[in-house]
């Protein structure tokens, strides 16, 4: 018996010798890119580019999740663990998301990764996460149409933003012809084929609706915004709703502002613009212009909660400038709900975590408490600021209550009669006419 | 162009009323010239006579704005480009030594040797005894036998002169356009130079250009003057040395 | 290719390099399949999958090489054959989800599902079937360099006036794909796959075999290149690298020799690209942003131009410390080392790494054969002297 | 926002409170109005803004002017609504009286952009007939914008007594508007007000007459002709309109390209790095607005000119370090430059965003950049005119010190034949240095000219690399006015393709001819011929 196993091992030994021996680089290499676990700690992925062209964006959110680490931790960590961040720089580079989330999960045996903002990012994360079963906490805005068991979306649904900030502009500023202008890529795309099928479902002609793609990071908008001055002087109440990505945005809003496009003429309401993006401009030719958000850094707040975490960011930072935005509170919110399904099912197993997830509530930082649905969409209250000349803005109105979010838009032929549904049907993609669940193969 | 009186000519090469300008610059003017065959012709001038021009006008390099350019009595060169015209048979050797530097100096005759020249001759191509064989010759001609397998760029200017006049003669074309041979050589190498000319022009028709008098005196042969992108003097050197015009522009008192 | 050929092109560094690269092709896969996970010599899967990109970029690094360093062609585009090469697998891939789909549409990829497209585009057609579409990888770059090149090299667009237009059409193509009315799912690419060939693409096995097959594949690259330089076609080649009028005279059709290589190093960055697909899970736009072109022709720089091995080695070196510099500490700081490197080479290892081993290898042996001396020289930094001046 | 619902309901308490109990002194509709302010409450506000505009009482002009820039205070508590004049001295906005000071309680009245419409209006026809012309001339705008029937007599009077003859024209169209949308006008002034605005002829005016409801047939039939010959009108304009729009495109990439026409162009250095420079001017401007933002507020309209210098300087001096720190080791191997220049671009990039962070950050315009005027009927915006005339000053500039400069003489020389020049005892190396310098200072001034436009953030230099790279080649490497040709020819194409096959289609066009030209001309439009170029 005894001798049996060490005869086993000795021939394991050996044969292990020689395949050493064959291979000396492998050891190296190993080595090299080898992990040690540590068993004290309860690591956290950190996947968002510090380089390359969206490191304007997501720096920020590396940060916040290692300031809500660094808030936890003094809270005592979780489980009696202190967490430990693990942060990769996948340089905006979407091949490379896929690769440093691999080596998150693998090699650096992370519990949860929180991460991506543009949704190829995301994409290319998403078969990883799926193979390995691990648990992605994404925290922007974004076209909806799916609802993934490993992914957990803190960020906006389009029934979360774009509908309720066309609802306002139809309600307040009577507005009858509309510019849905975008940068040429899959969430302007699809949030404008939901938009446009929203505003013909509400009467509005097709020649009341002009559409319009540009390049990312276009630069010179001197002919689109003479086209949309053009559009908006046919005697109706003209508003254009952007999902203009980020970084054309600057030359977009300074090119409005100098051909003296008011606010009060054609407004603007942007999905993609927050404190954080108008920061990068002088803000007071754009005043009145409009940004639908679920969260805005100038809410106040009954309980003091975004003021307090206003003021705690920025003494983390040490700069009493650092601007709060949206899908910082989006990661706030989903790390708190992360550590309350931790503890309840005291375990950091992603199976555990994941079912335990769906049903769990945590304080928004706009006073309220925002919940996870089963479709692993949470919700969360619609406000519509109006941008003010500091760069931050003025909310001018609310949804009554908290939206739900939903994976699947109404307003779409290919998936209105879709739901995700992760707790009874156990399945993102359930078509509700068929009662079957789609993309099984079955 | 009349056909009548290019059948008329037996020329190897014909120029006719060549004219060629670079921004208004008129490098070569109403240039005509007749070289035959199996002749050797000297053309000496100063500097920006065109004489450099003129060989790019034969060779297909610059596309001369009016004039004929015949060869062999029937080709029309100014409608072809070097490469046709290098297999026409028209070789040339550049007046600062052009040699592929990287590669051995066999290496270079190798590629000059006027064999299959098409992407799957050369892709396919295995050497043959024949080849070897010119090679030797030609080595031994101009004096790189022991040299064969250093890199071109190793060599002394002169040896990389004569490597080009090698890589011509491996070649094999009817008609030689030696451009300034001896420029920078010891007075050694240029009187074997002017031999190893002769030697060559006795199977082809050569035309040299140089500066260096003494070399075109040795040379024994026809002279051309150029100036100004034209004929300034023709005929034997002393007819042509003793042109006031020539004297003038170009020898000096 | 004939025997002769091929050993004709084996020399010493050659033979090493193949030996190694068939190593690393078994023995990773095996390593990865039959140890227990977590045993020390274990290799985990995503070494795998990350070694069997460094390959495919080692492959492309090589066709670079072949037109870079040996006929003198700078081509700043070379990462849009390799696009096109990986978009041609990828719509193989996205046909066989068929109805796994989140829409579950048997036929339609579910970009077009969600953009409300009714029917397949016709150039989607046949990409269900893998046979064309492993054509299609082979021909759709390698038909793209053809007219290119048959164009720019029959004008005799040479030097850095080339390297601009292949970063015009590099930079084109990437805005056409990033257009969603052209059919390729926009900015977000093709992903998702599920199965190649009937095997899972997330299944252990299979990377380990795609891994194996990338190998295969850059040893058979290496060949091809190595019979092609040392071909009496590679010489014309270094001859137009050295003195493209030169050649002319001589008789050499430039522009056919251009047009040749262009067209086989483009099928070859292809194959790169289609094997790279696969590995990493998605192909979209960015593949083909001149700025990947360029890091491209880097690694070739890195490892040493003109010099096959060092292509290919240059390729992993530049993107282990990519790997290695992106995580952990460092991450913040990757930049300015890999800035730090490019610069330092250029500067310091103009023959770049395997260029400079080969000079001090042959400076310490006095005795030299003329094949290595030649390759040895092809080495050297000189370039066109037309752009020289 | 549940601390407003709260607030907005025991100020409703408040106001029963007060509407029951007040003295009738405040009874008045007009202090009513005053206090509708504080129930923060849009739809009050506005009716607020109509009751007190119409109310003739002469407080009405301070109140409304102050809602507009926000000096309007409200006290939800007290319901009190007082005016904090410009000079900081508040009034009582009901009573008029001056008060010591507003209570911390009180907060700014706030607005929507449907009030801010509404309050225009009230504002133009309350100082229709304000002493200044400008004011009125704004005035009687706002009034053909908002077109109110209210406002009508108001317009009138002041018609009767203006003297001002642009003035009198707003005016005029501004009765022609309202009449327009008067129920009872009579069709005689109806047409009167179609031939109106058939004269003013822009957009706005065929706003109106496309958004006029049911008319007398003769005034639709009139108003579809006017419509018609403005449209005509407006289609010659446009082509105008992207005629310029395509000058200022190329006069951005003659700014991005012309610093690369000498490095690349003159020098044959493959200049990767060369957006960095661009990149780093925008941030010398950066740099220079701060310090004048926190030191010398006064001076902000003259941060540009103080960036300008300083933008060329230190881009320079980072120019001539590099030069002589890595480019004049790559002489003679352009494609080394090339690779080298990328690394160091990565590395200025990275090195930018440690240094400043991420995030785009902030450059001002300062007034003289910002705004546009009406040329015929298209809009010319300041920058970008400024920015023509700053590049087209620069290219001057640039090309007479090429000509006369002795430093230009040498770098010609160079540049023509190094071993000849440097034979001739000019100094080639320092020559190099400088030319680098130069061509990277340019770089830099061209920064502080696209930081007008564009984002200030590390990724600027990378979206210009290319399309100054394209200028350059097109244009014909080492001729200036080749880069000059080639960006306008570039940016105006681009600008007449972009209608047609929009923004993306119309770059991939543009590409393509690129591509296409380069095969007819291998050396660009205006390539230097002969011998010397082969050599």
């Amino acid at each position: 018996m005894l001798t049996k196993s060490t005869r086993d091992r000795a021939a394991s030994f050996s044969r292990r010798g020689v395949l050493a021996a064959t291979a000396g680089l492998m050891l190296g290499l190993a080595s090299l890119t080898g992990a040690k676990a540590a068993d004290d700690t309860i690591k956290v992925g950190v996947l968002h580019s510090l380089s390359g062209t969206m490191a304007i964006s997501e720096t920020t959110l590396k940060d916040t999740i290692l300031f809500l680490i660094d808030e936890q931790n003094k809270k005592g960590g979780v489980l009696g663990k202190k967490l430990e961040a693990v942060v990769v720089d996948p340089a905006s580079n979407w091949p490379l998301f896929a690769e440093k989330a691999r080596e998150l999960i693998t090699k650096d045996k992370v519990s949860v990764v929180f991460g991506c903002w543009t949704s190829v990012s995301r994409k290319s994360v998403l078969p990883v996460f799926k193979e390995l079963n691990n648990i992605l906490f994404y925290p922007v805005q974004y076209e909806g149409e799916e609802s993934e068991r490993n992914v957990f979306y803190t960020g906006a649904a389009p029934n979360q933003q774009a509908i309720p900030a066309v609802d306002y502009l139809m309600k307040e500023e009577k507005v009858k012809r509309w510019v849905l202008a975008g940068t040429d890529y899959v969430y302007p795309r699809t949030t404008n084929k939901i938009l446009e099928a929203y505003l013909k479902s509400k009467g509005v002609a097709q020649e009341d609706i002009m559409i319009n793609y540009t390049p990312f990071g276009h630069s010179d908008w001197q002919t689109i915004v003479a086209d949309i001055k053009k559009f908006g002087s046919a005697g109706k109440k003209t508003a254009v709703v952007s999902t203009i990505n980020g970084d054309a945005n600057v030359p977009f809003y300074k090119e409005l502002g100098n051909q003296g496009i008011k606010a009060k003429d054609i407004p603007v309401v942007a999905f993609s613009v927050g404190e954080e993006e108008l920061a990068g401009i002088d803000t007071k030719p754009l005043v009145g212009h409009l940004a639908a958000w679920n969260y805005f850094e100038s809410i106040k707040t009954k309980d003091g909660s975004n003021e307090k975490f206003i003021k705690d960011w920025q003494t983390y930072t040490k700069n009493p400038k650092r601007v709060t935005n949206d899908p910082m509170e989006a990661h706030v919110i989903g790390f708190a709900m992360w550590v309350k399904a931790v503890e309840k099912v005291k375990s950091t197993d992603p199976d555990k975590v994941i079912d335990a997830l769906p049903g769990i509530e945590a304080p928004n930082l706009t006073g309220g408490v925002s919940k996870m649905l089963p479709n692993h969409h949470i919700t969360k209250p619609v406000f519509i600021g109006e941008i003010k000349g500091n760069g931050q803005f003025d909310v001018v109105w609310k949804t009554p209550g908290l939206v739900a979010g939903d994976a699947w838009s109404k307003e779409l032929d290919g998936s209105k009669d879709l739901i995700g549904d992760w707790v009874g049907k156990k399945c993102g993609n359930f078509n509700t006419k068929t009662n079957k669940c789609l993309g099984s193969g079955s | 162009m009349n056909v009548m009186d290019t059948r008329a000519t037996s020329a190897m090469l014909y120029l006719d009323g060549v004219h060629v300008s670079f921004d208004g610059f008129h490098a070569i003017n109403n240039l005509s010239l007749t070289l035959e065959p199996g002749e050797m012709r000297a053309i000496i001038g100063p500097n920006g006579a065109g004489k450099t021009t003129m060989m790019d006008i034969i060779t297909g390099k610059t596309k001369p704005d009016e004039g004929t350019v015949l060869f062999d009595g029937v080709t029309d060169l100014t409608r072809l480009d070097e490469t046709r015209i290098a297999e026409l048979g028209i070789g040339r050797k550049f007046q600062k030594p052009t040699v592929f530097e990287s590669q051995t100096v066999q290496d270079n005759l190798l590629l000059a040797l006027n064999v299959d020249h098409s992407v799957r001759g050369t892709l396919f191509w295995r050497g043959s005894k024949a080849e070897s064989e010119r090679i030797d010759k030609v080595l031994e001609t101009i004096r790189l036998t022991e040299a064969r397998n250093r890199l071109a760029g190793s060599l002394s200017h002169g040896q990389k002169q004569w490597l080009e006049i090698g890589m011509l003669l491996a070649q094999d074309p009817k008609l030689l356009l030696v451009d300034e041979p001896v420029a920078g050589m010891t007075d050694v190498e240029t009187h074997l130079t002017a031999e190893l000319l002769k030697e060559i022009n006795k199977t082809h028709t050569v035309m040299v250009v140089e500066h260096d008098m003494t070399f075109v005196r040795e040379l024994g042969v026809k002279v051309t003057c150029l100036h100004e992108g034209t004929v300034l003097a023709e005929g034997t050197i002393d007819q042509v040395s003793s042109n006031e015009r020539v004297i003038e522009v170009y020898l000096g008192r | 290719m004939t025997p002769h050929m091929l050993t004709r092109s084996l020399d010493r560094g050659a033979t090493i390099f193949l030996l190694v690269v068939a190593a690393l092709g078994v023995l990773i896969p095996l390593f990865n399949l039959l140890l227990p996970a977590g045993s020390f010599l274990q290799v985990p899967t995503y070494l795998v999958a990350l070694w069997g990109k460094y390959v495919c970029y080692a492959i492309l690094a090589l066709s670079i090489d072949l037109i870079w360093g040996y006929c003198g062609i700078l081509s700043l585009g070379h990462g849009a054959f390799f696009a096109l090469g990986g978009y041609a697998m990828g719509m193989y891939l996205m046909r066989q989800i068929g109805t796994r789909g989140v829409y579950g549409n048997p036929i339609l990829p579910d970009f077009m599902v969600f953009l409300n497209w009714q029917k397949l585009p016709w150039y989607w057609y046949g990409f269900d079937m893998f046979w064309f579409a492993a054509l299609m990888v082979l021909f759709v770059p390698g038909l793209l360099a053809f007219c290119f090149g048959w164009l720019a090299f029959r004008s005799r667009v040479t030097g850095v006036y080339l390297s601009i237009i292949t970063q015009a059409m590099t930079y084109a193509l990437l805005l056409a794909f990033f257009r969603n009315d052209f059919g390729f799912g926009g900015n977000n690419g093709l992903t998702d796959f599920k199965d190649i060939l009937g095997f899972n693409v997330q299944a252990e096995g299979t990377r380990a075999a795609l891994f194996a097959l990338s190998c295969l594949a850059l040893i058979i690259g290496f060949l091809i290149c190595r019979a092609i330089v040392s071909s009496k076609l590679g010489k014309v080649l270094i001859a137009v690298r050295d003195a493209e009028s030169r050649t002319r005279f001589l008789g050499y059709r430039v522009e056919s020799y251009k047009l040749f290589v262009f067209t086989v190093s483009a099928c070859m960055a292809g194959v790169a690209g289609a094997l790279y697909v696969p590995q990493v899970g998605i192909i979209n736009p960015s593949e083909f942003a001149p700025g990947n072109s360029i890091e491209a022709v880097i690694w070739v720089a890195v490892g040493g131009r003109g010099t096959l091995v060092g292509a290919a080695l240059g390729a992993v070196v530049v993107n282990y410390a990519k790997t290695f510099f992106t995580s952990g500490m460092l991450a913040p700081y990757w930049l300015f080392m890999l800035g730090a490197l490019f610069i330092l080479v250029t500067l310091l290892l103009p023959k770049g790494i395997v260029g400079t081993f080969n000079a001090w290898w042959d400076q310490s042996k006095e005795k030299r054969t003329a094949a290595s001396a030649a390759s040895a020289a092809a080495e050297d930094g000189v370039t066109e002297p037309k752009m020289a001046e | 926002m549940p601390t407003k619902l709260s607030a907005r309901f025991c100020s409703f308490v408040l106001s029963l409170f007060l509407i029951a109990f007040a003295l009738p002194a405040f009874a008045g509709p007009f202090e009513d109005a005053v206090a509708k302010f504080a129930n923060d409450d849009f739809s009050d506000t506005e009716e607020a803004v109509g009751v007190i505009a119409s109310s003739g009482n002469k407080l009405a002009f301070p109140i409304i002017s102050a809602l507009q820039d926000g000096r309007l205070m409200a006290d939800p508590d007290s319901k009190k609504v007082y005016v904090t004049g410009t000079d900081g001295k508040s009034i009582d906005a009901a009573t008029g009286e001056a008060v010591a000071s507003v209570p911390d309680s009180a907060s700014a009245v706030r607005l929507n952009n449907r009030l801010r419409r509404s309050v225009d209006a009230a504002l133009g026809s309350l100082t229709l007939q304000s002493p200044d012309v400008g004011t009125r001339l704004q005035a009687a705008q706002s009034v053909f914008k908002s077109h109110e029937e209210t406002a009508l007599e108001a317009v009138d009077a002041a018609l009767a007594k203006e003297s001002n003859k642009s003035v009198k024209t707003a005016l005029g169209e501004a009765r022609a508007a309202i009449l327009l949308f008067k129920s009872d006008a009579t069709e005689v002034e109806k047409l009167e007000a179609v031939a109106t605005l058939k004269a003013r002829g822009d957009q706005e005016a065929m706003a109106l007459l496309t958004g006029m409801g049911d008319q007398p047939p003769s005034v639709t039939k009139a108003a579809a002709s006017a419509i018609s010959s403005i449209q005509s009108s407006l289609a010659v304009w446009s082509t105008v309109q992207n005629a310029w729009y395509g000058l200022s495109l190329g006069s951005v990439l003659l700014l991005a390209a012309i610093g690369l026409a000498i490095t690349f162009g003159v020098m044959g250095v493959i200049n990767m790095a060369h957006g960095e420079m661009v990149m780093i001017g925008a941030y010398t401007t950066f740099v220079v607005q701060e310090v004048i933002r926190t030191r010398y507020p006064g001076l902000f309209d003259y941060s540009l000119l103080i960036a300008v210098p300083l933008a060329f300087v230190v881009a320079g001096a980072i120019g001539v370090l590099i030069e002589r720190s890595i480019i004049r080791f790559l002489y003679g191997r352009p494609l080394e430059t090339l690779l080298a220049t990328w690394g160091l671009s990565l590395v200025l990039q990275q090195a930018v965003r440690t240094m400043f962070g991420p995030t785009n950050r902030e450059v001002g315009n300062p007034s003289w950049m910002s705004g546009a005027f009406e040329l015929g009927q298209i809009t010319i915006t300041y920058n970008r005119l400024w920015i023509l005339c700053f590049t087209l000053a620069v290219f001057a500039i640039l090309l007479a010190m090429l000509r006369y400069s002795a430093i230009g003489l040498e770098m010609r020389a160079v540049t023509q034949n190094r071993r000849m020049a440097a034979s001739m005892g000019i100094a080639t190396s320092r020559v190099d240095a400088l030319t680098f310098g130069l061509g990277s200072g340019i770089a830099g001034i061209a920064g502080v000219a696209l930081s007008q436009i564009d984002n200030v953030s590390p990724n600027l230099g990378q979206s210009y690399i290319i399309d100054s790279f394209m200028v350059v080649v097109f244009g014909g490497v080492g001729n200036l006015w080749g880069t000059l040709v080639g960006a306008f020819t570039l940016g105006i194409a681009n600008k007449f393709l972009e209608p047609v096959a929009g923004a993306v289609l119309g770059k991939i066009a543009i590409l393509v001819l690129i591509i296409l030209f380069i095969q007819k001309r291998p050396r660009g439009l205006f390539a230097l011929k002969g011998r010397a170029v082969e050599a």
